[in-house]
């Protein structure tokens, strides 16, 4: 738990920087020039802090390990890569937006890293875009950042919320039953997943009885839950996430709702399912990526060197990170080139190798909308790990990304590139 | 017409009763001394002359009008300043500074933003006058937290004068001094009664001071008026000396 | 109906954690002039004491220990960081414990990582006691019942015993306490303890019904402070009585509109400053 | 006071402010992080104007600060793509809250005026948490930039030149250091000191205490509320931690850090709890802790702030 061990990957060195950055303002002081370095700066602003603490610190080990790969196998470009991280707190918009600031323009980073919270993801994407530079969004979920917002140099690796929604609804009005009661976070992510769902539960015929929208950071949720009981649902869907979800499941379990009702919701992450006591690991969810694949190449040697460098198996954040920090190495191969728009150009439609994409469909960012398209994993949460303790995720059925994700006019990106 | 009427006030806390029903007369250029044992009431009296606190029952008329329920900001303004048993000075401002704010705060000037070169003249006219009669004038620019506490009881005094008050309600102001200053205190007191013929009340415990002083003195015991007369007159009455020995009478 | 009883019963529960809370910080408060922001990180710091001890002593061992354990930690801040701040504006005081909660937060993290850790308590307790009336779980009624006894032994130890009387005493006067012969850095420090002690219990019985993370006492200190303004300033049934009608009042918020759930305390507390300032049981002259 | 230190000081102080953008990357900054010294320290002394010069302690200055971000940013994105236009809103609406709170808790004193303020300053933090559909909720208010300022004769083109922003902050933050300094060096301003140093004194030389508190509370979320809007106007960015109570004890921390009796302090103290909280941040995340071992010092040790170190020196 060593917190100071993670950012060593680059311990700033004030004076030497400082010094360097003073030579190049006196020079202009008005006019900021990208100075040729030796090194390839990849600028890393997530959650290290606050309530998406642990996402965002399982996101960094994976992009350590990438980084260390993307190093042996001689960098980007023939040059050597590093992580300058940075906190950019878990709420906090206004310090992400200054973190990502501060990397393009003080350590002038040729990637731009972040962020886990969408809220967060898109504020530094609109710096990113004016500043020019490839950002890659590993777990921010928010539907707008591939869609109507979207941009020419934002990339993300984590499905939309519509894709989550569109892989689990048929299971669950099959298996389940068509009344659903919704549980949703009271903020814009919410709201999309909830819409998502409804949409894809429409589709397949089944109704919405009943919902609630639960303001973010609620900690009791009796009240929603005992109205969500008396509706009389055949499930109900618990769209809210983290602390809140962890709130939510272990509330309806003291309640016995889990012998009652079926208990089901989008989202799910293995770090979620950890923090639970085990009576309320229960119900369907969708992971989007699980290190339990025996039959998918390379992932075995992955969760070994996760396993190696954390002392944990990879959750999906793991994965997310370490996709990230590959697609900056692999762009700029694609691209032969670290120039921003040539890169994302390279990664139109770009299929991942497979012993990063470790899904057994591969992975690919769409081209139009630069959103990743790789497997979901539907399933069951369970109360004790079958293999080893953090095995808390039965997969039933594993989704092809590119029959859930919509056709990118739904998508509603319309991407505009830079003259 | 009288100066200050009070009418019968009374003071209840909780089930303690700390002014019981005590009248007072002043007449303008009146120095009137109040007297009496610890917990006679004499503070509680003054606070309710001033509006510290309001009293429970009874009424206080100042210059003939009724200012029973009025603030005591209200009550500076009508021409009522008072001195505290324990100083109240402004500690980490000068001298000059202490008394420009009275100064400022009497001529109604507190709420500007900035202040044209008449008004400053006058301000600063004021100030050197103050300074010249309490002979601060060398410590101007002195911390007043940093004087002497015979000086910093002056500076009070100032300050309330700078008010232009009608009468001035002095709390003990030579408690905790020593011979000397309590001298000085007596004499810069006497000169202001005298040359600007203020109207004074003052709570003294120091016999000295008092029957230097006094024209009139009233005295408390235990929440009501046991005496009132000339000093020759206090001086003798039994019920007085027996109020000051204890329960004698 | 069943509704509304539900969400009044509810509403208790809530109330009597922001009274639990509310309590220790007006105990400090009023004696000491000490505006405790780290009284969150105490409550976590006790729900993850309990959570590490679980193991050896069972549920209740820890139930009974953890909050003993913070109350020690609090004693010892007290003496070092807090006492030689009395005296001085209570400006620094408030700074001192904002600097602490700051640690305190980034202190468990550090300790017990981020994310939530399952927190367990007794099959027994954590299932509806009845299948009609099943939101009344074992555990909601326990702690319903463990925060009565808690509140109702602190107002014991306040009216019947030495230390209580004296705390009392201190709160309206503690000069006259101190030339009475009472030593009052001790009494100051042991009053610290059972404010501290309240919010570790607090913490421990909170982790049964929350997910236990660094910022688990963050959303519980403001209303904490609802609670104390309008139940009035310095009075310690006013405190109780503040916690439950915030409690009860954003339960029923609950059902009519929840994103006003948290809003309809700070309507209260306008409301209580603006009709009667001294709030609901404050004392006359405490407005100042 | 100390009228003779104060030329020089100032001259210092004007000659750092003037330069900073050319010399801030010798030490490892840049130019952003010298603007946001800037917006903090004109919000470090809008609040000290209320606490270090009215001895009143507010604890949910940030309120302000925050209302005059979401002022500043709503304006732009729904009603006119003006930034003048959106820090007068943003003044105008932290001003609004500012004389409607102010008139609720001027009785109270010391820590419960302390804890009155907390409590309210939650009130518009929740409004815009929860508010979604208007404020953006948790996600904050983007999608909208601060506008370049059209002079007529030539345009200022703040948003694209950090620059000219740095300086555009500037000469609001002088006109605003300005106008504080004029209040307090007037009647009004030695009344609000009379108040700090002795309230019962000042209530009994005829000064309407509550009325006084109150004016300063205003003039002191005026200027909070601009700092706020400026804020908002750096980040191109608002969102609800802009009105939470960490950021007003932050405030606090930066005034009494630096010197909360002397005028410069706050300024002081912001460029080095902002930079610290820069630099720290960069280097573990254990950040935390480390400002709040910055808060525990120099409550226990620097009680006067740096400046009140040299002042005391300068006295003996």
């Amino acid at each position: 738990m060593s917190g100071n061990s993670k950012l060593n990957i680059r311990r700033r060195n004030l004076l030497q920087g400082g010094l360097v950055l003073g030579a190049s303002q006196i020079a202009s002081p008005f006019i900021m020039t990208a100075r040729a370095e030796d090194t390839i700066k990849i600028g890393w602003d997530n959650p290290l802090t606050g309530t998406y603490a642990a996402p965002g610190k399982n996101e960094l080990i994976g992009a350590k390990l990438a980084l260390e790969e993307i190093n042996a196998k001689g960098g980007i470009a023939g040059r050597k890569v590093e992580i300058i991280v940075e906190d950019s707190t878990s709420g906090d918009a206004g310090t992400a937006v200054q973190k990502a600031r501060k990397l393009i323009d003080k350590d002038k980073v040729n990637f731009l890293i972040g962020n886990v919270n969408s809220a967060l993801a898109i504020a530094m994407a609109q710096v990113s875009n004016e500043k020019g530079i490839l950002h890659i969004v590993p777990g921010g979920h928010s539907d707008t950042m591939t869609g109507a917002t979207c941009h020419w140099n934002v990339f993300r690796v984590c499905n939309t919320t519509q894709m989550e929604a569109n892989a689990i609804a048929p299971t669950l009005i099959k298996t389940y039953g068509k009344k659903w009661y919704y549980i949703t976070p009271d903020y814009a992510f919410g709201h999309a997943l909830q819409s998502g769902m409804e949409k894809a539960c429409t589709a397949l015929g089944g109704t919405k009885i009943g919902g609630d929208l639960t303001p973010l950071g609620t900690t009791d949720f009796s009240s929603y839950l005992i109205k969500a009981q008396s509706a009389n649902p055949d499930v109900i869907i618990f769209l809210v996430q983290g602390d809140d979800m962890v709130n939510a499941l272990k509330q309806a379990v003291q309640f016995g709702l889990d012998k009652k009702v079926h208990l089901a919701g989008a989202q799910q992450e293995l770090e979620n399912l950890k923090g639970l006591p085990p009576e309320a690991r229960v119900g369907n969810w969708v992971m989007e990526w699980y290190f339990d694949q025996p039959n998918v190449p390379h992932v075995a040697d992955f969760n070994a060197k996760v396993v190696k460098a954390s002392g944990y198996v990879p959750t999906s954040r793991t994965w997310f990170g370490y996709v990230g920090i590959w697609t900056c190495a692999l762009a700029a191969a694609g691209a032969k080139s670290i120039d921003a728009a040539k890169m994302a150009k390279a990664l139109q439609d770009f299929h991942l190798p497979p012993e990063i994409a470790l899904c057994p469909d591969g992975a690919f960012y769409r081209a139009g909308q630069n959103q990743l398209i790789s497997n979901l994993y539907v399933g069951k949460a369970r109360v004790k790990g079958v293999k080893g303790p953090d095995d808390l995720f039965e997969v039933t059925s594993v989704v092809k990304g590119a029959d859930v994700a919509g056709t990118l006019e739904e998508s509603g990106c319309k991407m505009t590139w830079p003259a | 017409m009288s100066l200050l009427q009070v009418q019968n006030v009374s003071r209840h806390f909780g089930k303690l009763v700390a002014v019981n029903g005590v009248s007072l007369t002043v007449e303008p250029g009146e120095l009137r001394a109040i007297i009496g044992p610890n917990g006679a009431g004499k503070t509680t009296f003054f606070n309710l002359i001033s509006g510290f606190f309001p009293p429970t029952s009874g009424k206080i008329l100042f210059n003939g009008q009724d200012v029973t329920a009025l603030s005591p900001e209200q009550r500076v303004n009508r021409g009522m300043a008072r001195t505290f048993q324990i100083t109240e000075i402004f500690p980490e401002l000068s001298v000059a500074d202490n008394l420009r704010i009275a100064v400022e705060s009497a001529a109604g000037l507190r709420l500007r933003p900035w202040l044209g070169a008449k008004d400053r003249g006058l301000v600063r006219a004021r100030i050197d006058e103050l300074l010249d009669l309490s002979s601060l004038t060398p410590k101007a620019n002195r911390m007043v937290g940093e004087l002497s506490h015979g000086d910093q009881r002056a500076a009070e005094i100032m300050m309330s004068l700078a008010l232009n008050p009608k009468i001035l309600l002095l709390d003990e102001p030579a408690a905790g001094m020593g011979d000397q200053e309590t001298y000085d205190i007596s004499r810069l007191i006497r000169r202001v009664h005298k040359q600007q013929k203020l109207t004074i009340v003052l709570i003294e415990h120091d016999m000295r001071v008092v029957f230097n002083l006094a024209d009139r003195i009233m005295v408390l015991g235990e929440g009501a008026m046991l005496a009132e007369g000339p000093p020759e007159d206090i001086a003798n009455s039994e019920i007085v000396q027996a109020a000051y020995l204890g329960k004698a009478a | 109906m069943q509704l509304i009883l539900f969400d009044v019963f509810n509403g208790l529960i809530t109330g009597a954690f922001y009274a639990l809370m509310a309590l220790g910080l007006s105990l400090i408060l009023n004696l000491s002039g000490v505006i405790n922001f780290a009284h969150g990180g105490f409550l976590a710091l006790g729900a993850y004491l309990s959570y590490t001890i679980m193991p050896y002593t069972g549920f209740f061992g820890a139930l009974l220990v953890a909050p003993v354990l913070t109350a020690m930690f609090g004693l010892v801040i007290e003496r070092f960081l807090i006492r030689p701040l009395y005296g001085r504006d209570p400006l620094y005081s408030l700074l001192l414990t904002f600097g602490l909660a700051y640690i305190f937060e980034d202190g468990s993290r550090y300790i017990w990582g981020a994310q939530s850790v399952p927190y367990q308590v007794p099959a027994y307790l954590s299932s509806p006691l009845s299948t009609e009336f099943f939101f009344l779980t074992g555990y909601r009624v326990f702690m319903v019942v463990l925060v009565a006894l808690a509140v109702g032994a602190l107002f014991y130890v306040l009216t019947y015993t030495r230390l209580g009387m004296r705390i009392r005493a201190g709160t309206r006067d503690l000069e006259t306490v101190s030339t009475l012969g009472v030593n009052v850095r001790i009494l100051r420090n042991l009053n610290f303890g059972l404010g501290i002690y309240m919010a570790g219990l607090a913490g421990a019985l909170a982790a049964g019904l929350l997910g236990l993370q660094p910022t688990i006492g963050t959303s519980l200190l403001m209303p904490s402070f609802v609670a104390i303004i309008v139940g009035g300033l310095g009075s310690l049934p006013g405190t109780l009585l503040g916690g439950l009608l915030i409690g009860v009042a954003s339960g029923l918020t609950t059902v009519i509109l929840p994103s006003a759930s948290e809003a309809i305390m700070y309507v209260m507390m306008g409301l209580v400053l603006l009709i009667r300032p001294r709030g609901l049981m404050g004392e006359e002259g405490r407005v100042h | 006071m100390n009228n003779s230190l104060k030329q020089p000081a100032n001259i210092v102080v004007w000659v750092v402010l003037l330069t900073m953008p050319y010399w801030m990357g010798f030490v490892g900054g840049y130019t952003e992080l010298a603007t946001r010294i800037l917006v903090m320290a004109l919000g470090a002394m809008a609040l000290n104007f209320l606490l270090g010069f009215t001895g009143v302690l507010s604890f949910g200055h940030a309120a302000f600060f925050g209302l005059g971000a979401y002022g500043a940013a709503m304006t732009i994105k729904y009603i006119a793509p003006s930034s003048m236009l959106a820090l007068f809103i943003g003044v105008l609406v932290g001003a609004i809250a500012g004389a409607l709170i102010g008139a609720l808790i001027v009785k109270r004193r010391g820590v419960y005026f302390a804890m009155t303020t907390i409590a309210f300053g939650q009130v518009f933090y929740f409004i815009a948490f929860r508010w979604n559909t208007v404020t953006g909720g948790d996600d904050g208010l983007n999608g909208w930039h601060r506008e370049p300022i059209n002079l007529g004769f030539t345009q200022l083109d703040i948003y694209h030149n950090p620059m000219l922003f740095y300086y555009f902050v500037l000469v609001i933050f002088a006109v605003s250091v300005g106008i504080m300094a004029l209040l307090l060096n007037s009647p009004f301003g030695r009344t609000l000191l009379a108040i700090r140093e002795n309230e019962r004194r000042a209530r009994f030389l005829g000064i309407e205490i509550e009325r006084h508190i109150w004016m300063s509370f205003m003039v002191s979320c005026v200027f909070m509320a601009l700092a706020g809007g400026l804020y908002a106007l750096l980040n191109n960015f608002t969102d609800p931690r802009a009105l939470r109570f960490d950021l007003s004890g932050n405030f606090v921390i930066m005034a009494v850090m630096g010197g909360m009796r002397s005028f410069w302090g706050p300024l002081v103290g912001a460029a080095i709890f902002v930079a610290l909280q820069d630099v720290v941040s960069s280097h573990t995340e254990n950040w935390m802790s480390v400002i709040g071992v910055v808060f525990v010092l120099v409550v226990l040790f620097f009680p006067r702030g740096i400046l009140g170190l040299t002042r005391k020196a300068n006295n003996s």
